[in-house]
């Protein structure tokens, strides 16, 4: 009897009493992340290394690539729930939020966990793009929960260019469908994953091709991957932070899952080429496309934002370069991005809320107005810039050796990405040492941040150990992460 | 089988005339009309290819198109225009006529590009697959030349028409339950746009998209 | 040794052979000296919270990357080493020019780290591994074509580290505005792990390789000592004066290891053990007597509170301690006979003169006889400069009411200059044990020796014993002094200074700009002086009330280079970041068009 | 042991030569000039009595002198009694070869420069800072001119042991002649020039404050310590010319005892020569502007670079 329902179902439920009960709305938000983040933890460690496993008679699908995506939406939830707490409760003394909608920002949230756990568990691809449009339709409520002009704007530029953009995934995924059909006759299981993946060899190719290249725009667009990722920046920056911390480090994950899950599909039917090849140019024109706009930047989420474009770009390239180091290297970044990002997210959102602004000009002394954020603000940004000693460093020299041990292409790319990481690295430590250093404004907001060091230091930590010693649980994690992701040469 | 392949290939052909007529028009309510022109259309396809298949799923595709497509939606888009008081689609990027050639243009592209995908074992009808995929482009043509936020609503339900349209040709639709997934979010995506499309008419006193260029680099 | 690192099949991997070993006694001799400077200099200048523990980090990444055994740890131990010298630089940072050294410093060595990994990773294509011990295995079957760009990467790499021109810019401006014990480690040590690399680089990883490598390196190091020791002569700031020093030495370090490069390409043993025996002693010489220069720096700094050259003067007579250990440094560094740095730098000609008359070819000849001649410009300039440093600074009369209240340092800090300077007399005394002790360790290090002096044997000849030198010189010396007396006593008397017939005023004397005046003529092609003279007239008539008189040098590799480089990059975003319109509905078309492409490549 | 005080000997005694011969060898050039300009000139003792004179004199000290100013005379004149020690003068081995060799000689040359031009500095004159820097920054042309040279007769003679370059052109006799030993000495010559003070370069006999490089230094100095300081820089003069003697007239230097009456002579030769070649260049030609002296050691670089290159590639 696995436990992965309940991770929908707890978000489900806690959606429900938030509604019902609106005084006990924070509380039982944080209540629940923490429940999913037990149980995503379980339900993720005991996937790694076990074989996939179905539950809900069949509906849910559990493997190591599930696990990881699991794994990673359960801690990036928690933070982002609990750190919703003090957020919302200073957003509501700044009157950014009025006391009567406090429950609904909680009710929101909770149900786009369940959508964000929903999308690595479903077996039936159809359903997964259900969970990943779901995902879409709450998440733009959130960021447009402020109501400010440039909410609404973040929001609207959100809901339209990801719903158009998942109009070409589903009509990637009725090709895959059509072509399905044909190889396993009508059949409801039709779009199952796992008999999908079993009879990749037998589909249409000239239908995978299309298909897979209308799935990785489709998804691409959600995973922010350049150049459909222009709704990005807007909404990752006008989000309330915690919905920020959510977009970035959970949704974008899931919508590169649903990639991943086409890339093995169209990999097993035309062999590793095609998709690979298609990975590695989308994920080196994103990290190329990330580089000015953190170079000339005014506004410190959005800032975060391009850094995150960059990484997905980095990751769908590592997919494409393949190979088992690149793979674990893939996965291993995956995790320390949303570790990373959702630390530098926590950070931001802290200091935004003392300045009143996160327009980068007028942020400055952080080292001053709130050490810890600023802490993490800074070595967060050497953490996730790839600079040793730190996890990203680890992942993204994987990477790279990978990229430089193989073909002509991915040796290409991996220069692009050394390159792109030097550049980023530059540019984002420029804005932050600016936003760190000098000497603080005089007027300041009043805000709170309880437990400061908790969310801040302790995923820094977490970094810098990963960064040199990697727990073995979490190394069978990826390893196993990559078996998953493994295509036949 | 031919006589309804020859219905599905004419109710395709309406769908595009439709679609194409949209282009060129300025009345928002009209647009709206269009939508569930266009949804009525579609349920007779799925309920065409019903008859001839005997699929029984396809009947429920087509009471589900009926009730979501052509009533549901549009009902709210109507809520909404009425809360606007919104009469029309003012100044759009390209004249109606220019509109319309480019819409033909995409729409033989669509031909074009259909024509290469080999679709053994679908329904016969051979206008279907092309048209399905002009209405995704004329959809997207919609979006990005209209700079009402309802316009480009309905732009984006002609782009799902599309792809609905190819989901009953291909595959004579896809599994039920995925397919009332889809329906639900269709109607979700509704909503909450409309949500969005009101809260932003309260705050810039306009549904124009222009005021919507503010955030940038 | 090795521990299980964050990748798979990834090892942390720890090794030490003769070349770490010493480079690991420079890193700990110095760093404990230091150490004891920094816990008097930290009795009146306070870090911030964690400086101590960001200190401590640093000294231990440095060893670290010394003792690294594969690619990885290396990497791991040298961007620490980076980010925690780069915390220590920030120390200061409410002013802005700290701000801007400490983030140029940051992004410079990070962009070179990342020729380091590129330099690594062809490595690891090659060798399908990333312990140096296995490059050093395959170097023979490495690709000639691939050999050379691993050595280009790795010499931008290494060489930015080691403050290489043209690759030098953040050196003159970080090193200064670091607490002066960071100074000191930083300039002493910290560039020397840069010629670590270069070394490990060209004389152990990669096979023998073409001449042109060695050529390449001879010709930086000219020019990064010649130009260091110019652009030194035109500062007027002690710290950034004695920075840019750090971009001489190591030129003259670089001099070496080019004239043992090329012998290991023509296969000459005795080429190659006297260009490495001078790369090595210089780099254990420049350790101390820069650490020692830093740390002298650092008390007047801390005495006088401006690192302003012209406002100093007469500081011998207040810190007579600190003064006589600058001065040992001082005379050291500019290679006087019988210090240490003259040692290394004998060894350094002497290296060039022999590959000068082994060589067969006339450009592999002329090369390093030429660089010769540049390093013998790079002594005397150095002796300039050092006479400018020491003698603006500690002689005559008090330029400012600071430097008249100057006090001497506290006990700690001239233990730790006193150190350093006995140091410096004990490696030039000792040049020999030293040289013979950095062949034993370094075995094809180990030939400059002939008998009890420095010597090249076998190819050539000329010998130097420093004791022999150091004893004639104090015993002739003295003799001048006391023969004299044969024709009597004689008296002295105290009077003023003659300054045509006035009092003399601090104003009336030699400026550190005026001195280096005929020299910023002389070299006006090559540093470009830049004089900004403001006249202001008195209200309403055509008197001149005061002139205000400005001289600084333009920086060339700044502007033309780096300042070049990041303004494109910062235009070309200007113009991408247009892109980003606003604009739904381009953003719709960037959609369509990646969806037309796709399916494009689909078909 | 008899040995090691031979030798300690010789090296007082070629020291005591040099010391000895060194005011005389400047009198004789200011007599060869004053008889060359059509004057009487002072006597060829004339330095000595001047020397004497100045060492039995009380000194007047600045009172912001240190310690610098008062032992600079020291390491001045040590310095160069060193380099009298690590040249060939009579005997084709120096007294302290193998101790030290042309590198070092050059080393000893700076270490006395840094010396003065501190003291220049100390007493807080603006005429000491003045020469100070001009001195720094003649030296700073006139030091590599004068070691490329050096490497040009080292790479040819095998090395930069001065005694065994010495004993090397000896051996080749005529042969030692050669496109990369003329242009090495006529850049070794514009040194000597410039490095004794001398017209184009500097102006030993006076003192006008503008023009002046050496005696700028020496401005504070009086009494014994400036009598010391004068002496000191007479001997470098000598072993100057005694170096440019060693390296390219070695003839007649002594092998053996008996030799050495002969080798005296011959030395004494070589000194009027070069003696007479100086006041030659002196009487002929006028100052130099002080800015323009770098041109003028800027030739003597470009012609070291140019034995230097006849030297590799002319076989």
């Amino acid at each position: 009897m696995s436990l992965a329902p309940l991770l929908v179902a707890a978000p489900l439920v806690a959606a429900l009493l938030c509604a019902a009960v609106a005084r006990r709305a924070a509380a039982i938000s944080a209540l629940a992340a923490t429940i999913t983040l037990v149980v995503g933890a379980v339900v993720a460690f005991s996937s790694f290394g076990a074989p996939a496993e179905h539950a809900l008679a069949g509906l849910m699908y559990v493997d190591a690539l599930s696990g990881l995506i699991v794994l990673i939406v359960a801690l990036v939830a928690a933070i982002a729930a609990l750190y919703a707490v003090p957020y919302v409760r200073n957003a509501v003394g700044a009157h950014e939020i009025a006391p009567t909608e406090v429950r609904w920002f909680y009710v929101w949230i909770q149900l786009s966990i369940a959508a964000m756990f929903a999308v690595p568990l479903m077996n039936n691809l159809g359903l997964m793009w259900v969970a990943i449009e779901t995902t879409t339709l709450t998440t733009a409520l959130l960021v447009a929960f402020f109501r400010r002009g440039h909410s609404l704007e973040a929001a609207w530029k959100y809901l339209m260019l990801g719903a158009v953009g998942l109009g070409f995934a589903l009509f990637g995924i009725l090709l895959t469908y059509y072509a399905a059909s044909h190889a396993l006759g009508e059949a409801a299981a039709a779009l199952d994953w796992a008999e999908l993946r079993a009879n990749a060899a037998a589909l249409d190719p000239a239908l995978m091709r299309v298909a897979f290249a209308l799935v990785l725009i489709g998804f691409g667009t959600k995973a922010g991957l350049a150049p459909m990722h222009t709704w990005l920046p807007d909404a990752h920056g006008e989000a309330p932070t915690p919905v920020s911390v959510l977009l970035s480090g959970a949704l974008l994950n899931c919508a590169l899952y649903g990639v991943l899950r086409f890339h093995l599909l169209a990999a097993g039917t035309l062999g590793p080429s095609f998709s690979s090849d298609l990975l590695l140019g989308l994920g080196a024109i994103s990290i190329a496309v990330a580089v000015p706009f953190v170079l000339v930047q005014h506004d410190l989420k959005r800032l975060l934002a391009y850094s995150s474009v960059e990484h997905m770009g980095i990751v769908a390239l590592a997919v494409g370069i393949g190979g088992p180091l690149g793979l674990f290297a893939a996965a291993f970044h995956m995790f320390n991005h949303s570790l990373a990002k959702t630390t530098l997210f926590v950070a931001a959102g802290a200091l935004g809320q003392r300045y009143g602004t996160l327009r980068l000009a007028r942020m400055r002394g952080a080292f001053e107005v709130a050490p810890l954020p600023a802490l993490g603000l800074v070595v967060g940004t050497i953490a996730i810039t790839g600079a040793p000693p730190f996890a990203p460093f680890a992942s993204e020299f994987g990477i790279a050796q990978a990229g430089f041990a193989g073909r002509p292409a991915a040796l290409a790319a991996a220069v692009v990405l050394i390159a792109g990481s030097v550049l980023v690295f530059g540019g984002m430590l420029f804005h932050v040492l600016n936003v760190a250093l000098r000497t603080a404004p005089r007027h300041l907001h009043v805000a709170s941040f309880p437990f400061a060091a908790a969310f801040v230091c302790v995923p820094l930590v977490a970094l810098l150990v990963m960064g040199i010693w990697l727990p073995p649980q979490l190394r069978e994690a990826f390893s196993a992460v990559a078996a998953v992701l493994r295509v036949a040469p | 089988m031919i006589g309804a392949a020859a219905v599905v290939d004419g109710l395709a052909l309406a769908l595009l005339a439709v679609a194409l007529f949209s282009v060129t028009i300025r009345g928002l309510v009209s647009g709206v009309w269009l939508l569930v022109v266009q949804s009525l259309l579609l349920a007779l396809v799925a309920a065409t290819i019903g008859v001839s298949s005997g699929a029984a799923h396809m009947w429920a595709a087509a009471i589900l198109t009926l009730a979501v497509r052509a009533f549901a939606v549009p009902a709210v888009l109507f809520r909404v225009l009425t809360a606007v008081a919104l009469k029309r689609e003012t100044r759009p990027l390209l004249s109606s006529r220019d509109a319309l050639i480019v819409g033909v243009g995409l729409a033989l592209t669509a031909y074009l590009a259909a024509g290469r995908l080999e679709l053994t074992g679908a329904f016969p009808a051979r206008q279907a697959l092309p048209v399905s995929l002009a209405l995704i482009f004329i959809g997207l043509l919609l979006m990005a030349t209209r700079r009402k936020a309802i316009s480009q609503l309905i732009g984006l339900i002609t782009i799902e028409n599309g792809i609905f349209l190819a989901g009953l040709i291909a595959t004579l639709g896809l599994p039920l339950f995925v397919e009332i997934g889809i329906f639900f979010d269709l109607l979700v995506a509704v909503g909450v746009t409309a949500v969005l499309t009101l809260r932003i008419n309260e705050q810039f006193d306009t549904m124009n998209t222009d005021e919507l260029r503010r955030l940038r680099g | 040794m090795s521990v299980e690192g964050p990748l798979p099949g990834l090892m942390l991997t720890w090794q030490i052979d003769g070349m770490s070993l010493f480079f690991a006694l420079v890193v700990l001799s110095i760093s404990s000296v230091t150490t004891v400077y920094a816990i008097g200099y930290g009795r009146h200048h306070h870090g911030f919270p964690g400086s101590g523990l960001l200190y401590a980090l640093f000294i231990l990444a440095m060893l670290a990357v010394i003792l690294a055994g594969d690619a990885f740890t290396f990497l791991l131990a040298w961007e620490t080493m980076s980010l925690t010298s780069f915390g220590l630089v920030l120390t200061d940072h409410r002013r802005a020019t700290v701000r801007q050294a400490a983030w140029a410093y940051l992004v410079m060595t990070h962009t070179a780290t990342a020729f380091i990994v590129a330099a690594f990773l062809l490595f690891a294509r090659t060798s399908g591994s990333l312990v140096f011990a296995d490059w050093t295995a395959h170097a023979p079957a490495l690709d000639p074509f691939v050999a050379s760009i691993i050595f280009v990467l790795g010499l931008v790499g290494f060489g930015t580290k080691a403050g290489m021109i043209p690759l030098h810019v953040w050196l003159p401006r970080a090193h200064p505005v670091a607490p002066s014990h960071v100074s000191a480690l930083m300039s002493g040590v910290m560039i020397k792990l840069g010629i670590y690399g270069i070394v490990r680089l060209s004389f152990d990883w990669l096979a023998p390789g073409p001449a042109w490598w060695g050529a390449l390196i001879l010709a930086l190091g000219a020019t990064s000592a010649v130009l260091g020791v110019l652009y030194a002569l035109m500062e007027h700031d002690l710290k950034r004066l004695l920075a840019y020093h750090s971009v001489e030495n190591i030129g003259i370090i670089l001099l070496g290891i080019g004239v043992a490069l090329v012998g290991r390409s023509l296969d000459l043993p005795g080429v190659i053990a006297v260009g490495l025996a001078a790369a090595l002693f210089h780099v254990a010489n420049h350790a101390t007597f820069k650490a020692l220069l830093f740390m002298g720096a650092g008390a007047i700094d801390a005495a006088v509170g401006t690192r302003d050259l012209e406002r100093y003067g007469g500081l011998l007579r207040r810190m007579p301690i600190t003064g006589a250990c600058f001065l040992v440094g001082s005379a050291a560094i500019s290679a006087l006979p019988p210090l240490n740095g003259f040692a290394s730098e004998w060894l350094t000609f002497q290296s060039l003169l022999t590959l000068g008359r082994v060589a067969s070819e006339p450009q592999t000849a002329l090369l390093p006889l030429f660089a010769g001649g540049a390093l013998a410009l790079t002594g005397a300039l150095a002796v300039a400069c050092f006479v400018k440093a020491f003698g603006i600074s500690f002689l005559a009369l008090p330029r400012s009411q600071h430097a008249a209240a100057a006090r001497e340092a506290g006990a700690l800090e001239v233990v730790a200059m006193g150190t350093l300077a006995a140091a410096c007399v004990a490696l030039g005394l000792g040049a020999v044990p030293v040289v013979s002790f950095i062949g034993q360790i370094v075995p094809s290090a180990g030939a400059p020796l002939a008998g009890p002096a420095l010597g090249i044997t076998g190819v050539g000849s000329g010998q130097l014993v420093v004791p022999g030198v150091a004893v004639a010189l104090v015993a002739l010396g003295a003799l001048a002094v006391s023969l004299p007396r044969l024709f009597g006593r004689v008296r002295s008397r105290v009077a003023e200074t003659w300054a045509c017939g006035i009092t003399l005023q601090p104003l009336h004397e030699y400026t550190a700009t005026a001195f280096a005046k005929p020299i910023r003529l002389m070299f006006r092609d090559i540093v470009r002086p830049v004089r900004d003279v403001g006249i202001v007239h008195r209200v309403g008539t055509r008197f001149v009330a005061s002139v205000d008189y400005r001289s600084h040098i333009a920086p060339v590799f700044e502007r033309y280079v780096y300042v070049a480089i990041k303004d494109r990059l910062v235009a070309i975003a200007h113009v991408v970041r247009r892109a980003q319109n606003g604009s739904l509905q381009t953003y719709l078309a960037y959609v369509f068009a990646a969806v037309l492409t796709a399916l494009l490549l689909a078909r | 042991m008899n040995e090691v005080l031979a030798s300690v000997g010789v090296s007082f005694a070629q020291l005591g030569l040099l010391v000895a011969l060194a005011p005389g060898l400047s009198g004789l050039i200011k007599r060869m000039k004053a008889v060359l300009q059509g004057r009487k000139g002072p006597p060829l003792l004339q330095s000595y009595f001047d020397l004497v004179k100045l060492l039995r004199k009380d000194a007047v000290v600045s009172e912001h002198a240190t310690v610098i100013f008062r032992w600079a005379p020291a390491v001045y004149a040590g310095c160069f009694a060193t380099a009298a020690l690590l040249v060939p003068v009579l005997w084709w081995r120096a007294p302290l070869a193998g101790w030290g060799d042309a590198i070092a000689l050059v080393g000893l040359f700076a270490l006395a420069r840094f010396a003065l031009a501190l003291a220049g500095l100390d007493t807080g004159s603006a005429f000491g800072g003045m020469g100070s820097s001009r001195e720094v920054a003649v030296a700073a042309l006139a030091e590599p001119a004068l070691l490329l040279a050096l490497f040009a007769v080292a790479r040819r003679s095998g090395g930069t042991d001065l005694s065994s370059a010495s004993g090397f052109f000896v051996a080749q006799g005529v042969a030692a002649v050669a496109p990369s030993q003329l242009l090495a000495l006529a850049a070794m010559v514009i040194v000597v020039i410039a490095e004794t003070g001398r017209v184009p370069a500097d102006n030993p006999d006076t003192h006008l404050e503008l023009t002046m490089i050496h005696e700028g230094m020496l401005l504070e100095y009086s009494g014994r310590p400036l009598g010391i300081l004068l002496w000191a820089s007479l001997l470098k003069q000598i072993v100057l010319f005694s170096l440019v003697a060693a390296l390219f007239f070695p003839f007649g230097i002594a092998a053996a005892p008996s030799e050495i009456p002969a080798a005296l002579g011959g030395f004494a030769l070589k000194l009027i020569v070069l003696a007479l070649l100086m006041s030659l260049v002196e009487s002929s030609s006028a100052k130099l502007r002080i800015l323009r002296v770098p041109e003028l050691l800027g030739a003597a670089c470009a012609l070291a670079m140019l034995a230097l290159v006849a030297e590799v590639v002319v076989r």
